[in-house]
């Protein structure tokens, strides 16, 4: 299994019934693929759909459909349309249950970094600063590490997309919690050792008690 | 009263140095139409409000394309690599607004509000210049009201007096730049008799229109 | 003609074509019937719809369909419904031309004051203090004196709706403008003479050059 | 996920003390079986949030002639001469706040606002004990959100997910409550299956929905 599905498998695992859920684009839409039977989740596009159905096959396209990544996307039964006020509404005001996004850092309090590399890349917030704001959790799916360096640090040094957001951090090789002692370790990878984890995350790292095997064909 | 212009006399209303809003979510729910009409008035100096800068062969990527824009506010221009590169070369000013701190404020402007509180943005670059407020000891920053002279809509289904519904995720700023203009330019896909769009569905109410194009797409 | 008839006659001459108005409930929604040939507005009701269209007859009763004032009302082709905050948008956003509403008092300064007499009667403001801070133009449009005693004054003696809002004056006597040197009389009916309008306000006035004798006749 | 419930066992829900949100503007678009219920559940010292305290038999008003009610923050009391009355005798505590300050007060709550900055109510008693802050030369009140335990919202259409429109001016506040409210119940005039709702007049998602009562009016 390449890293990025088992990332995407296990954040499918948060999923609860009911929730509405806005998926940033990349790897963190690949969970909507492995969400557990009997979960019925509502997916948000935060440009201005709630019911948000998967990617248009080429007889679905409908010109006035898109996702906030530019795809033409379907709608479900249960979706609706809105204004970008009303879908900020629904981010900001709370009633988005969960958010999935990248990062190109995040540290062990919470902060995170998305949107800018000064004088090398500058897209711009877009939803994200509202949406890790806003969303009741806010997981971060990503690698662990870019070019050999852990993207999980002490302290963030891009400028923050926002302040003591995270919840909590999936990447190939754990999932950690963002608690008020800092960054628990609860479920390390098949194959990894609490040494290995440990020097490869610049953060530093509390293991759980209990902390949990994930083996890679049950997740 | 009618509203119905053509886009030859439309170029009369663009000036240089206007600011204008334009609807849009990576150039879906963008009057093609109305930028042709633009870029043809060749008008220069704009300041350009938008979620984002499309891409450079698409909506408001074709004005920076174009080179007649001064300056923009947006929340995202990583769609468009012109826009990073004239903002490099120090030849466009940018700046970047959360985009439901952007669409608060152009409703703000609209609405006639003279600001709203937003959590979004606190302890990040975005907070810099502004003021931040404590409401039951939580921060906010106090962001300000967003107007233009001219809103370039694009609507689905435009009625004679201008009343507009815009399908699926056309709605994005539409709706919004439509109250915060001086002047009103509604771009109809569809144009129909006045009182032929389902009342229920009109977002933007005639009133606020002055300007309709109704060239098919 | 009976005086809120005089009134409501004059206040419809300032309705002008493509405005959107909003007519406030009793003297004020009279004006509705006396709009001139050839000119075109849209009423608005603040509790949710603009073109507006008349009192419903019976075979016309619509449930969900009233005015501010709790009656059933037609409404146009060209009318559109919205919610109470899109509503108000259009208040307080300048969007609405010309409101014409009542007074208890107003003053020479342009104060109004129409939404409570402490210890007597306090309906509340509903959407009046919106509609006077946000409309271009504010028409207030009541008789002349009440009781025997002048309903316009030098200041407001009951709690402002608002401050510095009214335009414009127009009671079975006389119209008056408010300006920046005071109350500007324009118009003065026919049988008032200059000296018994001066008695009965207790603002001061000041009498145009220009002063327009309104003929009850061509009104 | 089956959102429907009964009157009977939505008793359960409504606590003494509660604040609750009701739409409606004199009583046109009020869920009446939910203010049924309500008065059923007797409970007491409830804090309200509506337009206006309609008329004494009926919506809201039913529920301050039954004594329900601690305090009301509402626009407008004349229709009901029970509040004034109350009010007088001191029994019932009334916030009087404009119309559309109001609404956008119940928006700010459902929206993540910590505020907003309106012109309407400066240098009158509502300004009474409110921060004032200019922008730009002119006088705003900074007026504080609103939210609510419990809304009872009134669909025209309801589908069985929650997806809820509103027909005519029965919309006025019951799209913002629903934003607003910890707990929302929805009465439905009429009650359809997931997805025969036009997407396009879908003022309310099913997402915010929590109960459905589908008695017929």
């Amino acid at each position: 299994m390449n890293p990025k599905e088992i990332i995407a498998r296990r954040v499918a695992k948060e999923f609860e019934n009911g929730q509405l859920i806005n998926l940033g684009i990349g790897l963190p839409t690949l969970t909507a693929n492995y969400i557990e039977d009997g979960i019925s989740v509502t997916f948000q596009s935060e440009n201005g759909m709630v019911g948000m159905g998967k990617v248009a096959d080429k007889d679905e396209i409908d010109l006035d459909t898109i996702n906030a990544g530019g795809q033409y996307v379907t709608i479900n039964d249960d979706g609706a349309f809105f204004d970008t006020a009303m879908s900020f509404g629904l981010i900001r005001g709370g009633h988005v249950d969960v958010t999935v996004l990248g990062a190109l850092e995040v540290d062990q309090n919470g902060n995170l970094a998305n949107w800018i590399v000064p004088g090398k890349m500058v897209p711009g917030m877009g939803g994200a600063m509202d949406l890790v704001v806003g969303a009741k959790k806010v997981i971060v799916a990503m690698l662990h590490t870019a070019k050999g360096k852990s993207k999980i640090l002490k302290n963030c040094t891009l400028p923050l997309t926002a302040k003591n957001v995270v919840d909590m951090i999936v990447t190939e090789l754990a999932v950690m919690k963002v608690t008020e002692n800092g960054l628990l370790v609860t479920e390390i990878s098949e194959g990894v050792t609490v040494e290995e984890l440990i020097e490869m995350t610049e953060a530093d790292l509390i293991i759980s008690d209990d902390l949990v095997r994930r083996e890679m064909q049950t997740i | 009263m009618n509203k119905v212009i053509s886009l030859e006399k439309l170029k009369d209303i663009f000036k240089d140095d206007m600011t204008i809003m334009i609807g849009g979510f990576l150039g879906c729910g963008t009057g093609e139409k109305l930028i042709d009409a633009l870029i043809q008035s060749d008008v220069k100096n704009l300041t350009i409000i938008g979620n984002d800068t499309s891409f450079v062969d698409r909506g408001i990527g074709r004005l920076i394309v174009n080179n007649q824009v001064k300056k923009v506010i947006a929340s995202h221009i990583g769609t468009n690599a012109q826009t990073g590169q004239l903002m490099n070369e120090g030849k466009l000013e940018v700046e970047l607004s959360p985009q439901g701190t952007l669409i608060e404020r152009v409703r703000a402007g609209g609405f006639g509000l003279g600001g709203i509180l937003t959590p979004t943005g606190v302890g990040t670059l975005v907070e810099e210049n502004k003021e931040k407020i404590s409401i039951n000891n939580k921060e906010y920053l106090l962001e300000h009201p967003l107007r233009a002279d001219v809103a370039l809509v694009k609507g689905s289904i435009v009625d004679e007096f201008g009343n507009t519904m815009y399908k699926g995720t056309t709605k994005n700023f539409n709706p919004m730049i439509a109250m915060a203009s001086d002047i009103v330019i509604v771009e109809a896909e569809e144009f129909v008799n006045t009182g032929e769009i389902n009342k229920e569905m009109i977002m933007t109410p005639g009133v606020v229109v002055d300007y309709i194009v109704k060239e098919a797409n």
